[in-house]
């Protein structure tokens, strides 16, 4: 009877070894996980992400790693869903990797946020951090801020201040339009705060939120924007949401500014092409015009790097502060426990590839960083995925401009 | 007035590219009763297709060949597949089209990579057609109308006036007695197979370009086209086409209505307060539930009139 | 009768060894993969079984099964924050109970709609509901959260046992507890006059109306209960994870409900399980392993649909009469030559897909492909000589192989029937 | 007071007239036969008393009251039970599963999801009991769908009296039997419905004649006689109907 039990066992043992993803003898590197969708139909998320991280971590590793190790990149499929990131953070934690990073959906974020501190709450002796550098909602260090949580992008409201302060002084008309779940309403709800704030001159004529994914056609909403004679149209949209609204809009021959946040993600110029030209903008973290325009000639090497074999465009720079901080917290910490390197890393000031200040603040951990409001022109150095249009950065929004209150009561762990 | 006639005339056109991918359906739903979860994808291949071909020969040839080719994928899909599943029953065929999504979705997204396409709509076909009180009507949409027109009158025509539709309407309720006349009923399921996957590849080449061409397509048409089919009716080529009109309307007029259900009991002196879940609904505006409506009228006729509105026989 | 309690007690024992097989020594600590993995096993087989009550006991093919799963979980992360806060004091051991309630609440609200209707307008209905809860969990915040879902702790420090629930041994151990529970009185339900019942409606509705029963009450009935222990394993799943997300309702879960139970076997009770076990297996362990086992998944269901339509438990159960004619031995032989054909049937198709997506998508991601040990030369003619081969061959050879079976098996059923 | 009775019932389909005013009266345990050609409307008619089809108009009355508009299952429920002309059983339960489930409402059981069936000692007892009446106790637990066609009617024959129904109606229960099969089940059939008011459609005349207290002939969805077998017999009407006219 033992020995069938055994044999059980061991069958056990060697799918979920295997299911580690890597044979445990691999060279001593420092292993961070990475979680994010590669199946399904979100997977040109974590794919995109996980070719931009190759590149970064070859520069990182060129420079010395931390504690003169290489850092090492272990993939996780969470396909977008949070039950599985969280099966997929118990098999970090056995394989005892201290650093789990996610960059796609706030769904995951907020569950591995909540995962990862009842996680080191309740095994002290293995504590892990994790690095967020793509849940966007402010809630995350804000309301549901964690010791254990580190950011590396803006939040919406960041991005909603440098949008409003980007947006021309001859706008008096806005219209939102936004998807119909967490982050969409994140969006509208900063979007109106900031505008009420900095540009109390203008007037809100339409305030809409539609079926995340669900809209075919998109023309109905360019009869309410036009009959509401809006000037611009803030939409938080991204993908398939923005691309449909915008060719809508073009069909329908609806000349409006399209003020947005996230239209230089990957595909977006893609699909939107020439029909965006003169009308769209967004917030971006770094595009290669920047160092162009800025007359940094090593950040364009960098960029153009990237460029020489991808046809999309390198703009995560974050991405790379966070590997440089993460870098030094290492090496100031001495060691990769969890505690260390995050008393190490917060407080800790850099600069980024572009050569700004950049901050990652003490009592909220979150990175406080600069945002380019760019427009999509021809006249520009580099165009966007091949598309003949590229990204023209308009306003600077510094770091001193997006450094915002915080309301996070953050619980510090006693040893 | 003119958001009126404008929106009438997009929800017609919407309603029109829903009706092209949801003839295919009808077809294989009624005819052969395959709850076939893969239509969607056909769609989608079939605009992967348009976007190869059009690059090599230009829009209008790929017209023709992308949903041939569909077509053709089709039949080799009935002929391995569905047809060695039939026996096994109607749960048994879903479950093969199930495993297909997973397969055609994979081969997409590995020959055509994850990012979506550059298909756009042909040049000579990129123009304002005519403008209605300062609103364009592309001449693209006028050209779906066109195409989809066309699908409608030669498919009632394949299926009411020839020789082949005949066969096909008679096997659609006794295919015993049609083999017993000594025609192919398996050849006939593979036509009726192959012809609801050209108008899905069709569908696509149309649809591919007004809307984005990417891996996630298939998934955000593929609920709502089951809708039309089912609320249609079964069998009836004039429910699809009613049904996708009515459903195109309340996409397209859903948006315009602001108000709820609570602005609407607001004048009878009821008014909702508190933060509850009940008053959230109630106070949810029409705009934002517009793609839901379409579930809650399929949900509601299925359950006074199974047969859908113009169906010929039970579901 | 006797083998087969010894056959469930024995799985029992496994289940609970299980951990204790893999404890990590260096570390002092569990496999905690390996629980989290055996934790959402029980919770699906809870799900494939009830949803099996529906397919495989009534005959009603049901497309939002997830939304009893979702809201017994939803209802729970509720209870568990009310409970953490005081003000409604329950113990940890209780709440999958009231997630169950709920989940049954829920289904008689929906089944009243939806058992008005049978076959395709049932299936078509249920895709509607399924539909609708899904996009409303995601856009009302007061009860579902949004987007971002509930979140909740689950030590609450209330339990029967004194248990703190901080380890996730423990919330495996009271998974395991109630996934024993619910199968055993989903198992007492098919001997009830309501399970003999549902399974005469399936046969034939109008014999059922014949004998003095409405079918619609039946069908409603069968709807309810399942919806009740579809509850169960929502709150089992809320107190694993901590977090609800409207992922929990959604129609892929509902997807995997019914590719649990047919491909484990609808026509067995146990079917549900060995699907269960297997498709988890399959989402939690071989998807960290390659991005293409979406692909393996569809190409199993194909399989399955059109060579085993009974599914794993039809198969085993077809082995029956040649056990209790004793001449089970003589197979052993023919099967271990249908084996060394499939396995490498299995190879080559693993290896060429695997090739095929790492020549495509693998080698932009910057990824080696690692294959049985070695890393391998994506563009190297080799690797795709080697798959392409064991795939043919492996094809040619299960083929011939499989009619020399099919001759031995008839031989053999026919033997036993005599 | 009559067991069963039509009064004036009418069905059409569309335009098309099925049965056109049909009347009869079954008084309590008499055994009655309905012939008649092909397309006559006698399957049509035992839809209607079952509750299978809506009546177009007129009523139907079992021991006194009026069931027309209720639904089978209730109709059954009040004593009346019915075999089909293609045998209707539930092919993947044992053939004592399909007995027992046939027994349960009668039984009171009704929808319960408690009570444990295999420790309801009378109602097994009662199912092994019909399982010997019908002589199918060595085929206790093989699949309804295994059995042969013979013993497949016999066992609807079973189900169908085992509600403890007062009035019931069998379709052609010999249809497609050897003479030796239909003598053994018109043996069960007299057997098992003893004391009970039996409605029959038969074709074969030896059956109707050898078994029928009454016989109705329906032609074209009208009654053109109905009375003992002797008298039926003789009445040219009914000759005329089956063999055409004899003289011009």
């Amino acid at each position: 009877m033992i020995s069938v039990i055994r044999r059980i066992c061991w069958a056990f043992m060697v799918i979920s070894l295997a299911a580690g993803g890597r044979p445990a003898v691999a060279e001593d590197t420092i292993k961070v996980a990475y979680v994010d969708p590669f199946s399904g139909p979100f997977a040109s998320g974590g794919d995109e992400f996980l070719k931009v991280f190759g590149y970064i971590l070859a520069k990182v590793n060129a420079d010395g790693g931390a504690l003169g190790k290489k850092f090492e990149l272990v993939p996780f499929d969470d396909k977008l869903q949070p039950a599985e990131a969280l099966i997929a953070l118990k098999s970090i934690t056995d394989q005892n990797i201290p650093f789990v990073m996610q960059c796609t959906g706030s769904n995951v974020g907020a569950a591995l946020v909540d995962g990862v501190s009842k996680h080191n709450a309740r095994n002290p002796d293995n504590r892990i951090l994790y690095l967020n550098c793509g849940a966007l909602a402010t809630e995350l260090t804000n309301e549901q801020c964690d010791f254990w949580q580190f950011r590396f992008t803006g939040n919406v409201e960041m991005r909603a201040a440098a949008g409003i302060k980007a947006l021309p002084m001859d706008v008096k008309k806005v219209y939102l339009l936004n998807q119909d779940y967490l982050f969409g309403q994140s969006i509208q709800h900063d979007t109106r705060k900031w505008l009420a704030k900095l540009r109390p001159d203008i007037q809100v004529v339409g305030d809409e939120l539609m079926p995340f994914g669900k809209v075919q056609d998109f023309s109905p909403y360019i009869q309410k924007i036009k009959a509401s004679s809006a000037q611009s149209v803030i939409t938080g949209n991204y993908n398939r949401d923005l691309n449909l609204l915008i060719k809508a809009a073009v069909d329908d021959g609806l000349n409006v500014r399209f003020d947005t946040y996230l239209a230089h993600l990957i595909g977006g110029p893609t699909a939107i092409g020439a029909a965006g030209e003169h009308r769209l903008t967004t917030i971006t973290e770094f595009d290669p015009n920047v160092p162009a325009e800025l007359h940094k000639t090593d950040a364009e090497a960098f960029s153009n790097g990237w460029r020489a074999n991808h046809e999309t465009d390198f703009s995560e720079v974050p991405f790379l502060t966070m590997f440089q901080m993460l870098a030094r917290a290492i090496d100031k910490a001495g060691s990769t426990d969890a505690l260390q390197v995050a008393l190490a890393l917060e407080g800790m000031k850099a600069t980024d590839l572009v050569g700004f200040p950049v901050e990652m603040r003490k009592d909220d951990h979150q990175l406080l960083m600069p945002y380019y409001a760019a427009s999509f022109s021809r006249d520009v150095k580099y165009d966007a995925e091949k598309t003949g249009l590229g990204w023209k950065t308009d306003f600077i929004a510094s770091t001193e401009d997006l450094t915002l209150p915080t309301v996070c009561k953050m619980k510090r762990p006693a040893s | 007035m003119e958001t009126v006639l404008i929106s009438v005339l997009n929800g017609l056109v919407y309603g029109m590219l829903l009706f092209m991918l949801a003839s295919g359906l009808t077809l294989i739903f009624s005819m052969m009763g395959v709850l076939n979860f893969a239509h969607a994808s056909i769609y989608m291949l079939g605009a992967y297709l348009a976007f190869t071909a059009s690059q090599f020969l230009g829009f209008f040839p790929a017209l023709i060949i992308a949903p041939v080719v569909c077509g053709l994928i089709g039949a080799a899909i009935e002929i391995w597949g569905l047809r060695r599943v039939h026996h096994n029953g109607h749960i048994a065929e879903l479950l093969f089209t199930f495993g297909l999504v997973f397969i055609i979705q994979r081969l997409v997204q590995m020959t055509w990579g994850m990012l979506p396409m550059a298909y756009r709509v042909p040049p000579v076909l990129d123009f304002p057609l005519f403008s209605l009180y300062g609103v364009n009507f592309p001449a693209y949409r006028a050209f779906m109308l066109l195409v989809s027109g066309a699908m409608l009158l030669g498919t009632w025509l394949l299926l009411k006036k020839t020789r082949v539709g005949l066969i096909i309407q008679a096997a659609l309720t006794h295919p015993n007695m049609v083999s017993a006349l000594g025609h192919n009923v398996p050849r006939v399921f593979t036509i009726v197979f192959a012809g609801g996957c050209l108008l899905a590849g069709l569908a696509g080449v149309i649809g591919g370009n007004y809307q984005t061409t990417e891996p996630g397509m298939a998934d955000s048409m593929g609920p709502i086209v089951f809708v039309v089919v089912v609320f249609g009716g079964l069998g009836s080529l004039a429910g699809c086409v009613v049904a996708s009109i009515i459903m195109g309307m309340i996409q397209t007029f859903a948006v315009v209505i602001d108000y709820s259900i609570s602005d609407i009991l607001r004048p009878l002196g009821v008014v909702f307060t508190g933060d509850t879940l009940f008053t959230e609904i109630l106070t949810v505006p029409v705009a934002r539930i517009g793609a839901l409506l379409p579930f809650v009228m399929m949900v509601t006729i299925l359950f006074f009139r199974p047969r859908g509105l113009l169906g010929t026989r039970d579901t | 009768m006797r083998s087969r309690w010894w056959l469930i007690l024995m799985l029992i024992v496994v289940a609970i060894a299980l951990p204790w097989c893999f404890y990590d020594w260096t570390h002092h600590r569990h496999a905690g993969f390996l629980i989290s993995m055996l934790s959402q096993m029980g919770m699906m087989v809870i799900l494939a079984l009830s949803y099996n009550m529906l397919l495989g006991q009534a005959g009603l093919f049901s497309l939002c099964h997830a939304t009893f799963f979702g809201i017994g979980g939803y209802a729970t992360v509720h209870l568990l924050n009310a409970a953490g806060s005081g003000d409604f004091p329950l113990p940890m051991e209780v709440m999958p109970l009231f997630a169950g309630l709920t989940g049954l609440a829920l289904a008689i609200l929906f089944g009243s709609m939806a058992t008005k209707q049978r076959a395709t307008a049932f299936a078509m209905i249920t895709l509607g509901i399924g539909e609708l809860m899904a996009t409303s969990a995601l856009m009302f915040h007061h009860f579902f959260g949004g987007e971002g879902g509930v979140t909740t702790n689950r030590m609450i420090d209330n339990s029967l046992f004194g248990l703190s629930y901080a380890s996730g041994l423990q919330v495996y151990y009271l998974i395991l507890v109630w996934t024993v529970i619910a199968t055993a009185l989903m198992y007492y339900l098919t001997l009830t006059p309501l399970g003999r019942m549902a399974n005469a409606t399936r046969d034939n509705f109008e014999r059922a109306q014949f004998i003095g029963y409405d079918p619609r009450m039946v069908r409603f009935l069968q709807f309810a209960l399942s919806g009740f222990f579809a509850g169960i394993g929502g709150g089992l799943y809320a107190i694993t994870y901590e977090i609800v997300t409207f992922d929990a309702l959604a129609a892929p879960l509902s997807a995997n409900a019914l590719l649990m139970a047919y491909i484990g076997g609808t026509t067995v009770f146990g079917g549900p399980i060995l699907g269960a076990i297997l498709i988890t297996l399959l989402q939690s362990g071989v998807s960290l392993l390659s991005n293409s086992w979406l692909v393996y998944v569809g190409v199993m269901f194909i399989a399955m649909v059109i060579f085993a339509p009974t599914g794993l438990a039809g198969i085993i159960k077809a082995h029956d009469p040649i056990r209790q004619a004793g001449r089970l031995g003589s197979l052993v032989v023919p099967y271990l030559r249908l084996a060394i054909p499939s396995l490498s049937l299995v190879l080559g198709f693993v290896g060429v897909a695997e090739l095929m997506s790492f020549l495509t998508i693998g080698a932009a991601q910057g990824r080696k492909l690692v294959l049985f040990g070695g890393p391998i030369d994506v563009h190297a003619t080799l690797p795709w000589a080697i798959s392409a081969g064991a795939l043919l061959v492996g094809g040619l050879w299960l083929r011939f192989e499989a009619a020399g079976f099919h001759r031995v098996w008839e031989s053999l059923t026919t033997e036993a029937r005599r | 007071m009559t067991a069963l009775s039509l009064r004036d019932v009418r069905k059409n389909f569309g335009a098309t007239e099925i049965i056109r005013g049909v009347t009869l009266d079954i008084a309590p345990g008499e055994r009655h036969c309905i012939i008649g050609p092909n397309g006559a409307g006698k399957t049509t008619c035992f839809n209607l008393i079952s509750g299978r089809f809506p009546i177009t108009s007129g009523e139907i009355l079992l021991n006194g009251e009026r069931i027309d508009t209720l639904p089978p299952h209730r109709i059954n429920r009040m004593g009346l039970s019915r075999s089909f002309q293609i045998t209707s059983i539930f092919h993947r339960l044992s053939v004592f599963e399909n007995l027992r489930c046939a027994l349960l409402w009668s039984r009171g059981y009704r929808y319960s999801f408690w009570s444990p069936l295999w420790r309801q000692r009378a109602l097994n007892e009662a199912a092994e009991g019909l399982l010997e009446e019908l002589n199918l106790g060595t085929r206790r637990n093989v699949l309804a769908g295994l059995l042969s066609y013979a013993e497949q009617r016999a066992l609807e024959v079973g189900m169908t009296i085992a509600g403890g129904a007062t009035v019931v109606l069998l379709d052609e229960p010999t249809a497609g039997m050897s003479n030796t099969e239909t003598d053994y089940a018109m043996a069960l059939i007299r057997r098992v419905t003893q004391g009970k008011t039996l409605l029959m459609v038969e074709h074969d005349m030896k059956v109707v004649f050898d078994l029928a207290d009454t016989i109705t002939v329906l032609v074209y969805g009208q009654v053109i006689a109905s009375g003992p077998p002797a008298e039926v017999r003789g009445s040219r009407a009914v000759q005329e109907a089956y063999l055409g006219a004899l003289d011009g």
